[in-house]
Parts: structure tokens; sequence; C-alpha cells
């Protein structure tokens, strides 16, 4: 009667979330049928901003590496983005795939030098790594130098699919491109948090997460912590730079001070991974909505608006440092997003 | 003439920047603290130099001398209340707390002294020369670069001279044994960060002399800060100073081949060395 | 009266207990030697002491007061100094500054100064610029031997001092017991060289797995009784 | 027998202090060895050495008829070194299962599917089984000893290496971790096993090896090395 | 009475652009007010852009989506109106835009400001200011007062101005060249740089008695000590945005004095408000009155925002259609506080003549009184002659 296992990683939370997550693309989808403007123009900032924040949480929440660069990437993709619109007439939508590679392409480099670095040392060094890329951007005359440009009339116009949805919804063209460009953040973060989600369970996710906890250990039971940074910097340098082409290609317009900006790409998404729980696929999202609820509600207080976020920040991290989800499964034990194996023995 | 010149300013420059960067070197040597507020404290200390000299009427050496403890003070504070609390292994917790203090610093001061442009007045100092031969150096770089020195070897004689120095370098290594010594870390810290706050006061009192600053002028050069730190190699003083006349005289001459790459040579210079000597030019021999 | 004193001493690392009611006691001018097997729990009992393991109230009491849940810090300004295991130098410190540090709280007259300690530790003298990690093993204990005392301290907890040490060192290292002894310090020894213990102290108590299970004066106990205690019984 | 690990003149210092002196022995394959010697004589910078988390000053270590002395530990492991450490590392945040995933799929490079199994029987093995979904960091010493061992034998070692893992257990528990080992042992894992538990040791090991200073002191029948004087005189410390 | 014609207005009121927003209060109650008098039906929804060009664009939208405005202003450097400007053109709301050089601001917008052949006109975006043209000629013409070499040393970052007055080809160079200054330009430069030693070599070593260009405050003082101590006294330094507001000045000391720098308003201009009847004077008064602050050259253009929007509001048939609006601020003819307002193509390039209107410009120089307070004195005026000087250009020290 040799007991016999299967192996799950499935909660009734995770089923209930699934379902509800579920219902909520599709609603997620819908949304430019029925929504305004405005909202479907907030839901492209959180959107695109959880984009980032869960990338970086994949870097630092799992990968240990607590960059404070990736605004280089955000920047760099959002770069080639415009140049390829500009110079050799890349269609923009196109072009948030040469945004992504791009920013894997920068990504070498810059992994070369930064892993040479550990912990603080690493962190400045990404900072710096990202300051030369934009004084350099700064120096390309044909985006406009350090002044920046817009996205020309002629790409704009061009988007693919902007066309049939300024038809179909029966909306101007400007409309239609944000609703072009909302269905494409919509994807993009699906995608990414699928993604992660997935990676996360697979093998290597399980490597990721032995090294969090112990990196001598795991690479004695034949983990190669190596491969794994360059493969989670690669990716997220990636996912960054397609998010980072998006922000851009919705804003029509960009210079190196706003696509570079270490406050707008980093530290505010630093500041929602943390606030949110970082380690937690979770965590982002919550930390995107308070993020951005609190942005509605005080942005019109100027500095008082920074102050209360940096105290949040501050406190979260003195009070809380698993983050508020952290506080909210730590109490219920809810997981949405089960990464968990269990072993289950039927006789 | 002009090369020489160009490294000379390059020098000088590099003081400013070491001023700035031994606060820092200090407090990421002793606690391994990266503290992103930095900058702005440097601001913060400008300010209140500031508010001294125009309310009392004071010249602005002896204004910073009543500030230096008051920022003492705050230093000790803000480190027992709140920093001592995010040390540890783990470099994210210090990281994000001192960006919080950073924001709000930023932002408190914003709606203090609005945006406005400040300078501290220095009178005839600030255009005052001395000629070197054929070549003409600046009064208030050459102070600036002086009290770098001199401040370098007051941290110097702290650190290798005194019972604190000692009790900063053995918390530093080991704080529980160290505590095993009647040493209380929380408070050998806290008097680390209020010594960083002291030399901050004097790096503000040079960055307000020489150029406008308003609320946002703090992160720009902590970054610079930060590269003179690392290139110099974590804890050591000499080091700092020398990390900070690399990026000087490399900013410098970076511009005399071409302006558009002077902060760009700066951060080339800081990336260079680190690819180089990943753990700065004079690390310490262990850890 | 007792100088040191447990009362049914407990310590946690997380949910793992290492001490189960550990009693002890110090009279003045006593050494007292601890001996046991890897992971007895000597160390912990020790760190217990000197408070970095914080204790209950009522667990440590010392010259009459409390002291379970001081820190460190006020504990060893009180007189309890530590020779901890491992040694634990300062390495960006040299030999002199090491030794220094052992009276950066405590500065009470007495029969330690610098000059004593290399009286005691001649070699250390000739290497007192050096930093620390730069001499012998041997050397090395001295130098934390020497650390604790300049504090002139009533109480010397000393954990593993032969530790990875030849034993000409460790019979070099011992024989400035005598001396230590000779300024009135109360001693705690805690050893795995179960001979060495035995020839320095007064009253000797074996640990294991968290608990004191046999106690003693030297000459009492059996080599059998102690091998025992040591190993378990099934050996 | 050929030798399945065989270190030639190995030595390592951390600054001066020189841990591994010129250390050359051999482990027939299938064999197990015992490694005595008091405390920092060097015994688990030895196995450092042998994993790969450190790399020698000088000397050669073999494996499997192999140069290994430059190969990194992941490779190693993949080539069948398993090691418990002294102190145990377990990923705290992974179940206990988990732990054994990791090591299962990449200390063998398998897919996850293919070691499920195989895990849920080390874990049975080593009484486990009852904690397997629950987070390691909240084991107890026994448990996390017996974890240590369960997580090297999930990469299927042929070369198993156990630092101290029955230190700090009862007696009770300690006689059932040593059942575990022997089980292991005879289905002809090669084990080399640092231990100041000596009755556990000896009743498994075949030969003991004996390090003081870094150096090899002895090497040969553990009685007969048990007996020698040396060995008394330098372990217990006690003159017989 | 039915629903208010909503107007959206985006300044930098924080941030370090904040001095342009000065009388941006003050402005608005007056506008207010003589709406209410006048019984104009409107509202004004006021943003920040917090000096960031990022939430420029962001407020932008916001006003545009969010209130639903039916007329966008903006004003106060290319930071503020390029963003806000692209996001209006493209959502079809008429923008009327000003304090911005507009070779920044037109040629700033378009995709690629390299290739003339590419720029485009904009259908709903109306831009008055004045341009490099005039700078040059204002410039050109306060030097001719001075004993110099016509040697011109200059200063341009790289950000939009500096880029937009540097250019070789379109910049201020060509320009100064016809007058007969030379330019020595060493290149861009990033703002907030620490040091300048490279421009004060080449500007000694090109004998430069003159130094000009377009700098931000904290930079120029670090020029103007640094040059003060490694012996570079020219005999004239005329930037423009540094030496904008009476505060920045006052930073410099005695090095302040005789600065020079071009003036587009000043309280001594001769124009009137077609909405309150205030005279320069008057209004530069009213403004010190009401906050206790000296005035400021961006007063009366924030002034001239809200005239020329309640002049088009006025004479639009139905002011919710963006066409009939555009169409009636291209149809503008309105003499405000800053001077003449109608886009007739008046003096400008016909690539942007249907977008841009020019005000004049005059020279001026700042005299240190004794108290440590500085005045702008207007020292030149032969490109606009009915503005009347208040002296002559007087050299540096
Ligand atoms: N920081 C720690 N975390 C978890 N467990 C610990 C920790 N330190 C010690 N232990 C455990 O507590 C028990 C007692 O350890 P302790 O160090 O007190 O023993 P010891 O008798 O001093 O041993 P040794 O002879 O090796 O020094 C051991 O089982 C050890 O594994
Ligand atoms: N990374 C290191 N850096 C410096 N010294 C080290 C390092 N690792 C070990 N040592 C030193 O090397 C010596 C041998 O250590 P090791 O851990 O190999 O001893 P061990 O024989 O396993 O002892 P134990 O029985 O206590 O486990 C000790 O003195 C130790 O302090
Ligand atoms: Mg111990
Ligand atoms: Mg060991």
């Amino acid at each position: 009667m040799a007991a016999h296992y299967t192996v799950t990683t499935r909660t009734t939370a995770s089923q209930i979330a699934a379902a509800a997550a579920l219902v909520l693309l599709a609603v997620a989808v819908a949304v430019p049928f029925i929504a305004s403007r405005s909202l479907i123009q907030d839901l492209f900032f959180i959107l695109t901003m959880l984009t980032l924040a869960q990338f970086w949480n994949l870097l630092a929440g799992y990968g240990g590496l607590v960059s404070v660069g990736q605004q280089a990437f955000v920047g760099f993709g959002a770069y080639m983005l415009f140049g390829g619109a500009i110079l050799w007439g890349v269609n923009p939508v196109a072009g948030l795939l040469l945004a992504g590679v791009a920013a894997l392409v920068l990504a070498i480099p810059t992994a070369f030098f930064a892993f040479r670095l550990q912990g603080a040392y690493f962190a400045i060094g990404t900072w710096v790594v990202a300051e030369v890329v934009r004084l350099s951007v700064a120096q390309w005359k044909a985006v406009g130098g350090g002044t920046g440009t817009s996205l020309p009339r002629d790409a704009r116009d061009a988007m693919w699919g902007a066309g049939w949805i300024e038809g179909a919804f029966d909306v101007r063209a400007s409309e239609a491109r944000d609703i072009l460009t909302y269905w494409l953040a919509l994807a993009l973060a699906v995608a990414t948090i699928g993604g992660i989600y997935w990676f996360l369970r697979t093998k290597r996710g399980l490597a990721l997460a032995a090294l969090r906890d112990n990196v001598g250990a795991a690479r004695s039971v034949g983990v190669d912590s190596e491969r794994m940074k360059w493969v989670v910097f690669l990716v997220a340098a990636f996912g960054t730079g397609i998010a980072g082409g998006l922000i851009f290609l919705q804003n029509g317009r960009i210079s190196p001070d706003s696509a570079f900006s270490v406050i707008d790409w980093t530290a505010f998404v630093i500041f929602i991974v943390v606030i949110g729980g970082i380690g937690t696929i979770e965590g982002p999202i919550l930390g995107v909505l308070v993020f951005f609820a609190l942005q509605t509600l005080l942005a019109d207080y100027g500095a008082w608006y920074l102050m209360v976020l940096g105290a949040l920040g501050i406190a979260v991290m003195l009070f809380a440092p698993g983050g508020l989800w952290g506080l909210l499964s730590g109490r219920t034990g809810v997981q949405l997003f089960p990464i968990q194996r269990r072993l289950n023995r039927h006789d | 003439m002009i090369w020489v010149d160009t490294v000379l300013q390059g020098v000088l420059l590099g003081g400013l920047y070491a001023l700035f960067a031994l606060g820092l070197s200090l407090v990421f040597g002793i606690m391994r603290l990266v503290n992103l507020a930095h900058g702005d404290l440097i601001v913060f200390a400008a300010y209140l130099i500031l508010m001294l000299v125009t309310l009392l009427g004071l010249g602005p050496f002896v204004a910073a001398l009543i500030a230096l403890p008051i920022m003492f003070g705050l230093g000790w504070a803000l480190q027992r209340v709140v920093l001592n609390r995010v040390l540890g292994t783990d470099i994210l917790p210090p990281l994000l707390v001192t960006f919080g203090l950073s924001v709000v610093l930023q932002n408190a001061l914003l709606e203090g002294f609005s945006a406005d442009s400040r300078r501290i007045p220095a009178g005839w100092l600030e255009t005052a020369s001395l000629p070197v031969g054929p070549i003409s150096l600046g009064v208030m770089p050459l102070l600036t670069f002086l009290s770098a020195i001199g401040v370098t070897l007051a941290l110097q004689f702290i650190f290798y001279r005194t019972s604190l120095g000692r009790a900063f370098r053995a918390t530093s290594d080991d704080p529980v044994t160290a505590s095993l010594m009647g040493v209380k870390p929380a408070s050998v810290f806290a008097q680390a960060t209020g010594i960083a706050m002291v030399v901050v006061t004097i790096a503000a009192l040079y960055l307000g002399t020489r150029a406008n600053f308003d609320p946002t002028t703090g992160p720009a050069r902590l970054i610079y800060a930060f590269e003179a730190v690392i290139i110099g190699g974590l804890g050591s003083l000499w080091g700092t100073l020398a990390g900070g006349v690399i990026i000087g005289v490399a900013q410098t001459v970076g511009a005399q081949i071409n302006p558009e790459w002077q902060i760009l040579a700066g951060h080339v210079a800081f990336l260079a060395v680190l690819l180089v000597r990943p753990r700065g030019l004079f690390p310490r021999a262990f850890d | 009266m007792a100088l040191l004193e447990t009362r049914g001493l407990t310590a946690f690392y997380g949910d793992f207990q290492a001490l189960f009611g550990v009693d002890l006691t110090l009279a003045e001018g006593e050494t007292v030697a601890v001996i046991g097997a890897n992971g007895a729990g000597k160390t912990t009992l020790m760190r217990s002491i000197a408070g970095v393991i914080r204790q209950a109230l009522g667990m440590v009491r010392f010259d009459g007061r409390e002291i379970g849940a001081m820190a460190p810090d006020e504990i060893m300004a009180l007189g309890i100094a530590m020779v901890p295991e491992g040694r634990k130098l300062f390495p960006s410190l040299s030999v002199e500054e090491n030794l220094l540090m052992g009276a950066h709280r405590r500065k009470v007259a007495g029969p330690w100064r610098l000059e004593t300690v290399y009286d005691l530790f001649p070699i250390l003298k000739e290497r007192r610029g050096q930093p620390g990690t730069a001499l012998s093993g041997g050397q090395q204990q001295m130098v934390s031997i020497g650390r604790a005392l300049m504090s002139n301290p009533r109480v010397l907890l000393c954990d593993e001092i032969s530790l990875g040490l030849a034993p000409v060192v460790i019979r070099d290292i011992y024989a400035a017991f005598p001396r230590i002894r000779e300024t009135g310090a109360s001693i705690v020894v805690v050893e795995q060289d179960i001979g060495q213990a035995l020839k320095v102290a007064d009253r000797v108590h074996c640990m294991m797995e968290g608990r004191v299970t046999l106690s003693g004066r030297p000459e009492e106990l059996s080599r059998e009784a102690i091998h025992d205690a040591y190993f378990g019984a099934a050996a | 027998m050929s030798p399945i690990l065989s270190l030639h003149d190995v030595s390592k210092s951390f600054g001066a202090l020189t841990v591994t002196d010129g250390v050359t022995f051999d482990v027939p394959e299938g064999q197990a060895l015992g490694i005595i010697g008091p405390n920092g004589a060097g015994k688990s910078t030895l196995f450092n050495l042998i994993t790969g988390g450190l790399s020698p000053d000088a000397g050669r270590i073999e494996y499997d008829g192999r140069d290994v002395t430059r190969v990194p530990p992941m490779q190693r492991c993949l080539s069948g070194i398993g090691r418990s450490f002294q102190i145990p590392q377990p990923f705290d945040r992974l179940t206990v299962f988990e732990n054994l995933l990791v090591a299962a799929t990449h200390g063998r490079g398998l897919p996850e599917r293919a070691v499920e199994a195989d895990c849920a029987e080390v874990l049975e093995r080593t009484e486990l089984i009852h904690v397997a979904n629950r987070p390691a960091g909240g084991l107890t010493l026994l448990q996390r000893k017996r974890l240590e061992l369960a997580r090297a034998m999930a990469t299927r070692p042929k070369l198993l290496l156990l630092d101290e893992i029955a230190g700090g257990l009862t007696e009770g528990e300690c006689v059932a971790l040593v059942d575990t080992i022997r089980r292991v042992h005879a289905e002809g894992v090669t084990i080399v096993w640092i231990e100041h538990v000596l009755h556990a040791l000896n009743s498994v090991v075949e030969r003991l090896l004996v390090l003081d200073f870094g150096r090899v002191i002895g090497i040969g029948e553990p009685a007969e090395i048990m007996a020698s004087k040396e060995v008394r005189e330098i372990y217990l410390g006690i003159e017989v | 009475q039915g629903s208010p014609v909503r107007i959206g207005y985006v300044s930098p009121q924080t941030g370090p652009l904040a001095g342009f927003a000065e009388a941006d209060a003050f402005t608005i109650e007056a506008f207010n007010r003589i709406a209410a008098e006048q019984g104009l039906n409107v509202e004004v929804i006021v943003k920040d852009s917090q000096s960031n060009p990022n939430r420029a664009a962001d407020v932008a939208q916001e006003l545009i989506i969010d209130d639903g405005i039916h007329l966008m202003l903006v004003a106060s450097t290319p930071e503020t109106t390029n963003p806000v400007t692209t996001v209006a053109e493209s959502e079809g709301i008429p923008t009327i835009s000003t304090m911005a050089p507009w070779q920044p601001w037109f040629i700033g917008q378009q995709g690629n400001p390299g290739d003339p052949g590419s720029w485009r006109p904009f259908d709903y975006a109306f831009h008055y200011f004045w341009g490099l043209e005039d700078v040059i000629a204002v410039f050109t013409a306060m030097w001719d007062q001075l004993d110099t070499n016509k040697v011109v040393g200059g200063l341009f970052p790289n950000d939009a101005d500096g880029n937009a007055w540097g250019d070789p080809n379109t910049g201020v160079a060509p320009g100064f060249a016809a007058a007969g200054y030379e330019t020595v330009d060493p290149g861009r430069y990033q703002n907030l740089t620490d040091d300048f030693t490279a421009q004060i070599n080449a500007f000694k070593a090109a004998n430069a008695d003159i130094v000009t260009g377009v700098v931000i405050p904290p930079d120029f003082t670090t020029f103007r000590n640094q040059a003060s101590q490694q012996g570079f006294n020219p005999k004239a330094i005329t930037v423009a945005k540094a030496i904008l507001f009476p505060q920045s000045v006052e930073t410099l000391g005695e090095a302040g004095h005789n600065l020079s720098s071009e003036v587009w308003w000043s309280a001594n201009h001769p124009f009137t408000s077609s909405l309150t009847g205030q005279s320069c004077a008057e209004l530069a008064r009213a403004f010190t009155d009401a906050t206790g602050r000296p005035w400021t050259q961006p007063i009366g253009f924030i002034h001239s925002l809200f005239e020329t929007a309640a002049d088009v509001i006025k004479r639009t048939e139905d002011p919710t259609d963006p066409d009939a609006m555009a169409e009636a601020i291209a149809a503008t003819n309105l003499d405000t506080i800053v001077g003449h307002v109608e886009w007739n193509g008046a003096g400008v390039p016909d690539f942007a003549a249907q977008n841009v209107c020019k005000t004049p410009l005059v020279g001026g120089q700042w005299r240190r009184n004794d108290d440590g307070t500085f005045t702008l004195v207007t020292v030149e005026n032969s490109t606009a002659p009915d503005i009347p000087t208040q002296g002559e250009m007087q050299p540096l020290s």
C-alpha cells in the first residue's frame, strides 16, 4: 500500500482569485466601450506603473538586485521608439518591440559592469550607468538632444489599429490612440504578471526563491546563481523598455529629463513595490492602487503630496517592512498567486 | 597652460565634491548606510546658515559655526530615532527610508522657502582671487579645497587617535563584540551621524556661497558624492578626498575637450575606476 | 553569597530552545569550568549572562542585582567582561587599540592596565602596532583575554580560549590564569579541553543538550562520568 | 577499488592562518570515511574545498577521475557531490518539500515532474514527510539536520559529505539519524562524515581520518585510530 | 445663463520655474472679477506643472479630458509650453501660449527639429512672444552702445532654450555675425554644472569682451564668480533667463551691477490693459500692493494672456466649438498690456506665420541701489521706439 503523492499549487483563495481575475480581465478589455476617457487614461497610468513595479520587484524582491537605474531602460526604450519612428519610419506599435530589444541590448553591458559590484555599490553603479545613458542620449541631436522631441504627426496617425478603433468606436483620433495604448498597456501588464507568475512556478523560479534565502546553500545544490542573475536582469530590462516605449508613445513627447527621470521611473516604482509588499506579486498591485489613490487625493496639494508619500514610505519601512500586502496576508494567510508547491498524500 | 589651469581648477572643484562626500563616507564606512538624503541635508544646512545670516546679520563663517552644533544634534536624533531601526544586512530599508526622507525634506524646504534660488552672501570673498604665476585661483575655491583637507585630517584624527574613533571602527567591524566592550552601538552610530552632519554643514557653507541653491539642488550633487566615496574605497577618508578630486578633474578636463562631456566625463571616470578596481582605489583589507 | 547566579535560565533561537533551566553559581574569587560537547549550549549560556541574548527578569543576578534584562554594555559596565568564542578581535584595530577597547566604557582603577597586560603577555607588546588579525591564533587569544582584563572585571567569562590552538600554546595561555586569579577576579571558563578545565577550576559543570548533567569538584569527578556526560552514556 | 575522491597536497590559508595544510587522501568508491579533529582544525573548510565553495591555494582535487579543482560548485553538484552544512542552511521561506525540489531539479538537471516522487520518497526516509508543506524556517533543530541530509540526498549524490549532522541531537534522535545514514550508505553512496559524536560516527564509517591544524595526522581503521595515544590526546585533551 | 466657458491654465507654480507663476493668483483673481463685472460666463481651472514637463503634459490631459476645457492657456518656458501645446494640439483644443521664444516653441515641437522640410504648422495652437531675431537685434544694439572688440562668448546649455539659441544655423550666431559680432561657442553644457573653467578659458583665449547666453540662475552665479576669480572681466554680460528676476540678481551682490538682458515687459512700458484699463505702472503697483513683492516681467504677460482669452471668448460665437474658437484666436487684433497681439505673420517666417505673433522687445540693465536692491533700467529701444529708454548702456566695472 505504498502511498502515492501529488503536487499542487492551487489554494481556494487562488482559485477564487483566478476566476475573479478572468472576470476582471474581461471587464478591463471592455472598459473602452463604457468608460470615460479620463478613466482610460488613469487605468493606463496604473497599468504601466504596475508593469514597471512588477519588473523591479522581480529584480529586487526575487533576484536581490536592488537597481536604482531602471530609468535607463525606460528612457532608452522610449527613445528608440521615437528614433525609430522619426528616423526610420518604424510604426510606433512595432517600435514597442524595438524599445524592448534596445533596452535588452543596453542591459548586457550594464550587467557586465554592475554585476561586479555588490549591494549598495550595485545600486549606485546602476544609477550612474543610467545617468551616463541619459547624458549620452541628450547629445543625440536627431531626436532633439537636450530639448527632446515630439512624435511626428505622420507616425502618430499611422499607428496600427488606431484607425480601426476610430471607425469602430466612432471617436476622435486622439481618443482612439488612448484606447489603443490602453489595450497595449493592459496586454503588457497581464503578460508581465502572467509571465512572472509562470516563471516563479518553474524550477528556475524556485531556484530564484532559494537564492534569495541562502546563496551558498543554493549554489551547493546546483543552482547557477550567475545565470539566474543575468536572466532576471535581462528580462526586467526588456519589459521595462517596452513599458517605457508605451508610456512615451501615449505621452507623445519625450525629453532626456523626463525619459530618464530617476524619480518617476525608479523612485516611485520602489515606493509602489515597498508600500505594497516586496517579494510578492500581489504587493505591487496593491502598491500601485495606493499610490494612485494618494496621487489623486493629494495632487492638488503640491509639495504636501510628496511629503505624505515620503512619510508613508518611511512609516511602512519602519513599522511594516513586509508592506501592506505583507500585513494583510500575514493576518489572513491569503495568497492570490500561490507559488508554493504542496505535497498531497493519497493512500 | 590652459591644461594646467584646467587640472588645477578641477582639483579645487574636487575639494567641493570631497566635502559633499566625506560625511557620506563616514556614515557609509561605519554603518554601511546609503544615505540618499545626504544631498538634501546639505541643502537644508545651507538654508539654516542663510537664515542665521539674514536674520541675525552674521557673517557666513560665524553663522556656519552656530549651525554646526544644531546640525550635530539633528543628525544624532535622526540616527537615534529613525535610521538605527533600519540598519542591517538588507540595503533596501535604509535606501528607502533615506529616500523618503529626501523627498520629505525637499518638499518641506519648498514649502518653507519657495523655489526661489538663494545664495549665502560672502561679500568680497566671492570674487577674490589669488594669482599663482599666470593662473588665477579663486580664494573661495581654495578655501573649499583647504577645508576638505582640513576635514579629512580632522576626521582622520578622530578616527585613528581618539577613543570615539576606536569605538567607531570597532562597532563597524562587529557591533555585538563592541557591545561586550561597553559600547552602545546605537549611540555610537548616532554620534557618527552627528559628526557627518557637522561635515555636511561645512559642505553647505561652500555650496551656498559658491552658487545659488534651491530646495531641489541636493540630489544632483549626491551622485558625485557617492562616486567619490565609492572610487575612494569604503571607509577610506583620504580615498574619498582622492575620489572627489578624480571626479572634479575628470569634469574639467572633459569640459575642456567639449563642454557636452563635462558631467559625462565624471561619470565615465567613475565607471572606469570601478571596472579596474571594483572595491575602489583604497579598499579596506577585509570585508 | 554568590557573586553571579543564574536560576532556571532558558534560551531560544527562534523556535529552537538551546537552554533548559540552567542553574549556575559563582562565588567571589572562584573559578568555575563549564564543559560539554559541541552544541551543548555553553556559548549560549555565556552570551545569556553577558546580555547578548536578552533574558527574562529574574534569571540572572549579579552582586545582588537583576541583570537579565540589561543590555550588554550596561552589564559590562557593572564588571562582567567576556572573552568571546572565536576571539572576535576587531580587524580594523591594532593590537593595542583592541586592548584599549576593553576599557572603553569601564574605566576603573585596578591591577590591569596596558603595561600589566603586556607583562602578562610580553609578545603582545612587540606586536602592539600590528592589526590584531595579523597575529597567530594563540596571540589573538591573548589579545582577546587582555582586552577583557583591561576593564578590571569582577567576573571574567572565557569561552573556549583553547579552541584551535596547539597544546603548547594552550599551556602558555593557561599559564596566565593563576595571575588573573590572584587579582581577585572570579572566572567562568568554558572548555572542550577537559584536561585544562579540570586543572584551573574549583568546580566543574558538565553540560549536555542545554542542561547541566554533572557538577562537582574536579577531584570528585571520575573520568568515566565525564566521558559519559560528555558523549552520552551509550558510547 | 578506484578512488571516487582524491586530494593531492591541498592547502588553503585565510590571511596568515593556514587552515588546510598539504592534505592528501583518497576515498574509494562506496566507502564511508569519518573525519574527526578538534574545533577549528579545518574540517568544514575541507568540505568547502571539495564542494567548490572555496578554491584551494595549492594542490589538486580529483573527483570521479576528473580534476575538479577549478570547477564551479554547481557543476560539482551536478556531477554527484552532495553536502550538508554544519550550521543548517535551509531555504527558510520555502517549504521542506520545495527545499528538496530545488536540490533535485537543479542538482540533477531534471524537470520538476520527474523528481517529485523521488523527493517525496526522500522525505519519507528522512522522516520529514509530515512537515513537507511547512516553511523550513520554522523547523526544530533535529528537523533542520534531517533537512540538511534530505536535501543533500535529493541531489542523488554519488559522494555525500555530511558535516556534524548528529551534533546537538539527543541520543534517540541521533540513533534514528544514524540509521538513515547507514541505509543510504548501504545503497552504495560514498560518504565522508565529519562528526564529534564519535559513537555515532564509528557505527557507520569504515575508515577514520584525523585532522589537526589543517594536517592529516592519522588515517585508518576506526579502532586503530581511536586507540592511538596521539589522537586521544589531541581529541579529548586528556592524557591517557 | 448657460454653462461657463472653461479655460484651462497650466503654469509652473512650484519647482525651479515657480518665479514665472508668481503673479498667477493675483492675475486670475483680477480676471475673475472683471469677467463677472462684464457678464462673461467663464471658469478658470488652474493646474501646476511643478516645473516638470511630464507633469505638464499630464495635467494638460486632465484639463482636456476630465475638466472638458474649451480653451487652453499656457505660459513660462518651453518646459511648460511645449508639452501642453503638444497635448492640446493633438486633442484639438485651441491653445494660447506665451513666454517662450517662438523658435524653441515652434521648432522644438516638430518631430525632427533638424529637418525644416518636415515642419508643419499647428491647427489649434497660437503663440505670442518674441524670437531670436529680436534678441539678436536688441543685444547687438546694446553692445553697439559700448566700445568693444565685438567678440562674444556664448553660454548655451543643452536644453530647449540653449539648443535654439546656440544652433549654428538657426540660432543667434549668424545674426550676431551679420551685425559684425563674432561668436565664440565652446559647445553645449549640461544644466547645473559646477565649473565653467573650460568656457572661461575659451573666452579668454578669444579675448571676448562680451558674454551672452541663456543660462539658468544657479549656473550663472557659478559662472559669474568663477569668471571674476579667474581674472576674466568682460565689458558686457547680456544673458537671458538667469537675471530675469530681481531676487536672482540680488544673490549676485555687487557682481550684479550693470548686467544686462532683454526686457519683454516693464512697469515703464507705454501700454494699457484692454481688460482693466490699467497702465503698466499701475499694474505693477497693484501687484506690489497686493503681494508685497517687486514687479517682475512675467506679470504683464500673464495678464495679457487672460486679456487675450477674454477677447477671444467675447468674439467667439460658440465657444464650445474648437474650430470656431481657433478661428477667433487667429482673427485676434488686440492691444494688450504687452503690446499688440495679432497673428498676421508680421516679422515671422512663412512656416510659422499662422501660429506665431511677435511682441516688442527692448534691452535693459540692472542697476544696484545703495540698499543692495536692484532696478531694471531700459537702455535700448531701437527695435521698439515707442517704449522709452531710461538710461544708456554702461560697461561692467
Ligand atoms: N544563532 C543561532 N541560531 C540557531 N541556533 C543556534 C544559534 N547559535 C547556536 N545555536 C544552536 O544552539 C545550540 C547550542 O549552541 P552553543 O553555541 O551554545 O553550543 P556550545 O556548547 O557553545 O558549542 P560549541 O562547542 O560548538 O561552541 C546548538 O545546537 C546550536 O546549533
Ligand atoms: N572564511 C574564513 N575566513 C577566515 N577564517 C576562516 C574562514 N573560514 C574558516 N576560517 C577559520 O579557519 C579555521 C578552520 O575552520 P573550520 O570551520 O574549517 O573548522 P572545523 O574543523 O570545521 O571546526 P568545527 O569543529 O568548529 O566545525 C578556523 O580557525 C576558522 O576561524
Ligand atoms: Mg561554544
Ligand atoms: Mg566545522
